[in-house]
């Protein structure tokens, strides 16, 4: 459904991705591992298009996203949690949760997916007219979470979400990833925890300086030795 | 494209005597203005628009010791350049003190009034800085207006006439007012020039680019905009004397003007380039002389005319390139460089 | 007593009117970070329209006050595409001087177009007043005071529970989320510099009814709304009804006190301090 | 055309081929300004430097008016005889509010247009600081602006044709007191308010010096900032001053403010303006009927001099206000100065401007009908008149010998 064809990005005047192409099927889980600056974020925030300099194809259910602006993006069913969560701290709660629905319009129904949500996350249906800034960090990507799936995505793109936080509630939070994945929802998940991600995700890319060096399903990436070198310090 | 190329290669010499060159442009540009005033009437309109161009590039190059060395966008540097007017003017006129040494005292009293201003504005960022800074200079304002008995109040204070006379800094015709202004703004530039390539200038610089960084590496912030904001307080006192004297008279609306004087002199900086030495120079060259051609060309035929086509021209230049008129003139030479090497 | 009682009364009734008028400077740097020193101008214009929906229409500034709004709202958000959004990622300074070439540019306008002539209407209460017990309330006060509580009440359930207050809200918040739920940040940014100065112009009208409109009218009012917003926190529009209500009474107290020459400086000595103590308004954390 | 006005032409010519050497910005303007004072070869340029933006701006528009309609009446009547029908040309220049500026703007008329005279500047601060520029190059700078210290600095070169602001101040006071006790009541005691401006402040400190004289108690003195948001403050003090009399001095703005203000809080004490905000058709127009009644100082009055000041009206649809009054008769004198000099040296002009007494067209519209320059420059046949808002006019109602009508003491102004 995702197609990503020789993608070039720069930042100023350096190039960040030299050419990249990746593509995310149907109710597929694919995740993309690599190093710190290895240009993960800038490919998802491409798809996005919060990035106006670049250059190649990307196209959703054939639709060519490259043509549209960033504003335009969920309302093709593509919900992306950024890196850092970036919820709207001075809003309640709810409100942060309400605006993700923002693209599907004026008139939409938005009762029952906040139920869904709050019936997925139950912690912040009691937190619900709580400003969102004063949650924990876990709660807070529940937030960022629950305000993606309001939309009822058909894909789903995730940046670092388990980046500073507990690995308890890192556990909880992939495990809540593959109840959606399995509810039919695309994923697209760039993480830093390589093992962990694997292990949810069906198929992964790797990654690096721009460049994409290697792909084929979660589990031969697992056991790959390069991989196990480079990543799982193993 | 034998001519074409023969021109390009013509330009690579003078590139590699590029380091030389702007010490000549300089010293050539210093003595050219050196020399234009015994060309021109020496009580003229000309020399009068000259003179105060040169004053104002001086105050905008002080306010850029704040505003661009240490990024702090001071709206009331008018307070300082009061000080120093009514300072000088006022022991002139009681004690019969000379405005040079009028000069000294505003300048201590603007150094005064810079530290304690600074107690509640250190910490303060970007547009709450401008705005408390703006505050400070109408509470200066206010002062000037209200204490009648030593500032002569809202009718205005006078220069008390005198004739020609250097230790009384006062002179029958502006040529020397000129030379005045000249050689202030020379000494203001070099004083800005051996800031910002010294190591107040570094640490500025740091603490611009990331102040909690700059803080870590054991910069102390404080006292690094402290330094900065007294040497630009008390430049600017001292060109208040050089005002008051070349103007003779002047009141608290005037000489504490919030568009007259403090936003112009931040204007003049940004609009030529702030924090580069020669943006002040440039927008004070720019500036003052639009404001008199649209003045004398256009204040006759309808009331507010010259006034609207100088905002519409800010907002032209602005519009444009945002970085200053410099960074604009570097532009157009970037690209005539490059058709006359096509 | 009486007098003591009857300057915070009438401090909080010129405060209203501060607080309307600020409070779309507020609302115009929360979302879109812009310090817009042209801002009081729009006062001076919402005061001409509705001066001319007067002269020419016969409605009173109270009504005229909503012809204020809608024709400024489109002007501000016309000007917002022409001029401001070029500026958004410029720095600051650039910001700052854009506003102040705009403020030149909408006086002298106004002057050409209009002239130098001072303006004002004649309304049938214009003299009128409520006597209650000591205490003098006048009526234009009274009515300008009304018409900025409503539409800041307006103004609030707005920004609190409609879909677009919440847009503008998540834009002013983190821009870059705005646009990942689907936000299009440049149309908020429209919205809000339209509502921001429409806001302002609307201020200017209901208190014609007392004053003059002339083309530097705005003049008087550009410290005086920075003093409100940064009082109450820049961008805050809360804090922008607290900050006009403080100015107003701290404007009414000590003109008990001090000569009236002074209130000035009495204002801008407690905005000072305020700063120092509180670096980020008296409502800390609140946001647009 | 004169020798030195010559030369001097001539060396503007070569201080802009020089500047334009030098390369400089301020070369660019040369060409505008050097052609503008080409334009007319034989004509005998007249500087006026009025404020044309900013806060005063109307005030700059009525004395342009007027100044234009004074030069084009001149001219179209055969220009100066003794210079051969040399025509008036005015260059006109706006101040702007800020009095280096206008000093600016004096010296380029001065250097580039050879004007030989400057009328202006409407607001003493200006005035003053274009006075420094035209003394030390010895042009006559003809005003009506009201400070004290214009003509009190022994400057040979300044020319002040109304009555100074103490004057004002002072006829404020006396003739409100005759006024009040023609109808019957006893003062005493009375309010001062007023802008903190040099207008405010000289024209307060003569009404407070009358008051001392007098023996009538000021209850409140108060000074208050320019172009007030709220005048309630101040009315409050007033109210509970329990003063008979009140002296407002204030531009329009702040007198509507405080006539408004008053009224609502049911004050209705007799309301003696200090010309300025008072004396203007938008007082009126913005007031309706609670104008009607309120009195005013004013330096001059057009019902003073019907026949003249009708044609103002005529050709610009509003009454003649004060300062078109006499920025008219500042015309009507310069001309008379040159006819009289036969010269445009300044030295000429000067002296001619010195040695007579000028009551003949426009310089007859002053009050006291005539203008006659003592040796500070003041005209000292000018003396303030208190005038009366009676329905849509301003009406002259003492002194008994330039009144034109009676006051209405009674009518609550």
């Amino acid at each position: 459904m995702l197609t990503v064809k020789n993608l070039h990005a720069a930042y100023d005047r350096s190039e960040v991705l030299h050419g990249v192409s990746i593509d995310v099927a149907e109710g597929e889980f694919v995740c993309v591992i690599g190093a710190n600056t290895a240009g993960k974020s800038t490919l998802l925030r491409c798809i996005s298009r919060l990035i106006a300099k670049a250059s190649g194809e990307i196209s959703f259910q054939g639709q060519d996203l490259m043509a549209l602006p960033a504003h335009r993006i969920p309302a093709l069913g593509i919900a992306h949690v950024p890196e850092g969560r970036h919820i709207f701290p001075a809003m309640s709660v709810e409100d942060n949760l309400l605006s993700g629905g923002y693209a599907l319009g004026r008139g939409a129904n938005l009762q029952e997916p906040l139920e869904r949500i709050y019936s997925l996350f139950p912690r912040l249906a009691q937190r619900r007219t709580q400003f969102a800034g004063t949650l924990s960090g876990g709660e807070q990507q529940m937030v960022a979470l629950g305000r993606a799936l309001i939309l009822s995505p058909k894909l789903l793109i995730l940046d670092e979400p388990s980046h500073g936080l507990a690995p308890i509630v890192v556990d909880e939070l992939h495990r809540k990833l593959v109840e959606i994945h399995r509810e039919g929802m695309s994923i697209l998940l760039v993480e830093q925890n390589v093992a962990l991600t694997l292990s949810v995700a069906q198929r992964g890319y790797v990654l690096q300086s721009g460049r994409i060096v290697l792909e084929g399903p979660a589990a031969q990436l697992a056991s790959d030795d390069k991989v196990r070198e480079a990543y799982l310090g193993i | 494209m034998s001519l074409s190329s023969s021109l390009g290669n013509a330009g690579t010499p003078s590139l590699r005597t590029l380091p030389c060159r702007p010490v000549l442009l300089i010293a050539a540009a210093l003595g050219m203005a050196g020399l234009v005033p015994l060309g021109l009437d020496p009580q003229g309109y000309t020399l009068r628009v000259l003179t105060l161009t040169l004053l104002f590039a001086a105050m905008a190059q002080s306010w850029n010791i704040v505003g661009g060395l240490a990024n702090q966008i001071s709206l009331g540097h008018a307070g300082f350049f009061g000080i120093g007017a009514y300072t000088s003017t006022i022991l002139l006129r009681d004690l019969g003190v000379s405005p040079w040494l009028g000069m000294i005292a505003g300048m201590g009293l603007a150094g005064l009034a810079a530290a304690i201003l600074s107690v509640p504005t250190f910490r303060l960022k970007g547009h709450y800085f401008a705005l408390v800074t703006l505050a400070f200079g109408e509470v200066m304002r206010v002062i000037a207006n209200s204490w009648s008995s030593v500032t002569g109040g809202p009718v205005g204070i006078s220069v008390p006439f005198a004739p020609n006379s250097l230790w009384m800094f006062q002179y029958n015709t502006v040529r020397p007012y000129y030379y005045v202004s000249l050689i202030a703004l020379v000494l203001v530039s070099v004083v800005f020039w051996r800031i910002k390539t010294g190591a107040l200038g570094y640490r500025l610089r740091a603490i611009k680019e990331n102040p909690d960084a700059a803080e870590v590496i054991g910069i102390d912030t404080y006292r690094a905009k402290l330094m900065a904001g007294l040497v630009s307080a008390v430049l600017t006192a001292a060109l208040g004397t050089v005002y008051a004297q070349f103007s003779y008279f002047f009141d608290p609306d005037t000489i504490f003007g919030v568009a007259s004087i403090s936003v112009r002199m931040a204007l003049i900086a940004i609009v030529g380039g702030v924090s580069l030495t020669f943006g002040p120079i440039v927008g004070a060259f720019f500036i003052i002389p639009l404001e008199e051609i649209s003045n004398a060309a256009l204040a006759g035929r309808a009331a507010g005319l010259s006034a609207f086509v100088y905002g519409a021209l800010l907002i032209a230049i602005i519009l444009v390139k945002p970085q200053g008129l410099l960074a604009l003139f570097g532009d157009l030479y970037k690209r005539l460089r490059k058709e006359s090497s096509r | 007593m009486t007098q003591g009682l009857q300057a915070i009364v009438d401090g909080i009734l010129i405060g209203g009117v501060y607080a309307i008028v600020s409070s779309g400077l507020s609302l115009v740097f929360g979302i879109m970070g812009v310090v817009n020193f042209a801002h009081a101008e729009f006062l001076m214009v919402g005061m001409f329209v509705a001066y001319f929906a007067w002269a020419i229409l016969g409605l009173d500034p109270l009504i005229g006050s909503l012809i204020a709004l809608v024709v400024v709202f489109l002007a501000g958000a016309g000007l917002q595409r022409t001029l401001i959004r070029p500026i958004l990622k410029a720095p600051p300074v650039a910001q700052i001087f854009l506003t102040v070439g705009l403020m030149f540019t909408l006086e002298n306008g106004a002057l050409l177009l209009f002239g130098a002539d001072y303006r004002s209407v004649v309304t049938s209460y214009q003299t009128e007043s409520l006597h209650l017990g000591g205490i003098i309330v006048s009526m234009p006060y009274l009515f300008a005071f009304l018409m900025s509580v409503i539409s800041g009440g307006l103004l609030w359930a707005f920004m609190r529970y409609s879909r677009t207050g919440r847009a503008m809200r998540a834009t002013a918040q983190d821009p870059m989320a705005a646009k990942l739920v689907g936000i299009n940040t440049d149309r908020m940014h429209q919205i809000a510099f339209g509502l921001g100065v429409g806001l302002t112009a609307f201020g200017g009208a209901v208190i014609l009814p007392y004053l003059t409109v002339y083309p530097t009218v705005g003049s008087q009012y550009v410290v005086l709304m920075f003093t409100v917003v940064v009082l109450g926190g820049l961008g805050s529009v809360a804090g922008a009804v607290v900050g006009g209500l403080a100015v107003g009474v701290i404007q009414a107290l000590s003109a008990l006190v001090f000569p009236m020459q002074l209130q000035n400086l009495v204002l801008f000595v407690v905005f000072i301090a305020v700063l120092a103590l509180r670096p980020s308004g008296l409502l800390k954390g609140a946001s647009a | 055309m004169s020798k030195s006005a010559e030369d001097q032409r001539s060396s503007s010519l070569v201080v802009s081929r020089r500047t334009i050497l030098a390369g400089t910005g301020a070369a660019l303007a040369m060409p505008f300004i050097a052609r503008q004072g080409m334009a007319a070869a034989k004509d005998v340029n007249v500087g006026v430097v009025v404020p044309l933006s900013g806060a005063n701006a109307q005030f700059g528009i009525n004395s342009r008016n007027a100044i234009q309609l004074v030069a084009d009446e001149i001219n179209a009547a055969g220009g100066i005889k003794s210079l051969g029908g040399a025509k008036l040309n005015l260059i006109i220049a706006d101040s702007t509010s800020t009095p280096t500026t206008a000093a600016t703007v004096a010296q380029r008329m001065i250097s580039q247009n050879s004007v030989v005279a400057v009328l202006g500047a409407f607001a003493s601060s200006l005035t003053l600081a274009i006075s420094e520029v035209t003394e030390r190059r010895g042009i006559p700078l003809l005003t009506m602006s009201f400070s004290d210290v214009l003509t009190e600095r022994g400057f040979k070169n300044v020319f002040q044709v109304v009555s100074k602001g103490s004057t004002l101040g002072r006829a404020q006071f006396d003739y409100s007191v005759a006024l009040a006790k023609a109808s019957g009541e006893t003062i005493g005691k009375v309010a001062i308010m007023y802008e903190d401006t040099a207008y405010g402040t000289s024209q307060a400190e003569g009404l407070r010096q009358a008051a001392k004289a007098a023996g009538i108690a000021v209850v409140l003195d108060e000074a208050y900032p320019l172009g007030v948001t709220d005048a309630t403050p101040l009315i409050n003090k007033l109210r509970s001053s329990g003063a008979q009399l009140v002296f407002p001095v204030s531009y329009l703005n702040d007198s509507i403010l405080i006539v408004r203000t008053m009224r609502q809080q049911g004050l209705d004490i007799p309301t003696i303006g200090g010309a300025a905000g008072y004396v203007i058709p938008d007082f009126r127009k913005a007031l309706a009927d609670l104008g009607d009644g309120v009195l005013s100082i004013s330096p001059a009055n057009y019902d003073q001099a019907p026949e003249l000041t009708e044609r103002f009206r005529k050709r610009f649809g509003y009454f003649m206000v004060h300062e078109a009054i006499e920025h008219a008769a500042l015309t009507g004198v310069l001309a008379s100065a040159l006819e009289n000099a036969k010269s445009t040296a300044p030295d000429a002009l000067r002296a001619a401007l010195l040695g007579a007494t000028f009551d003949q067209g426009w310089a007859s519209v002053m009050t006291g009908g005539s203008v006659r320059f003592d040796e500070t420059g003041h005209n000292k046949n000018a003396y303030p008149v208190m005038v009366q808002w009676q329905k849509d006019e301003l009406v002259t109602v003492y002194p008994p010998e330039a009144a034109k009508g009676k006051a209405q003491w009674s009518k609550r102004g």
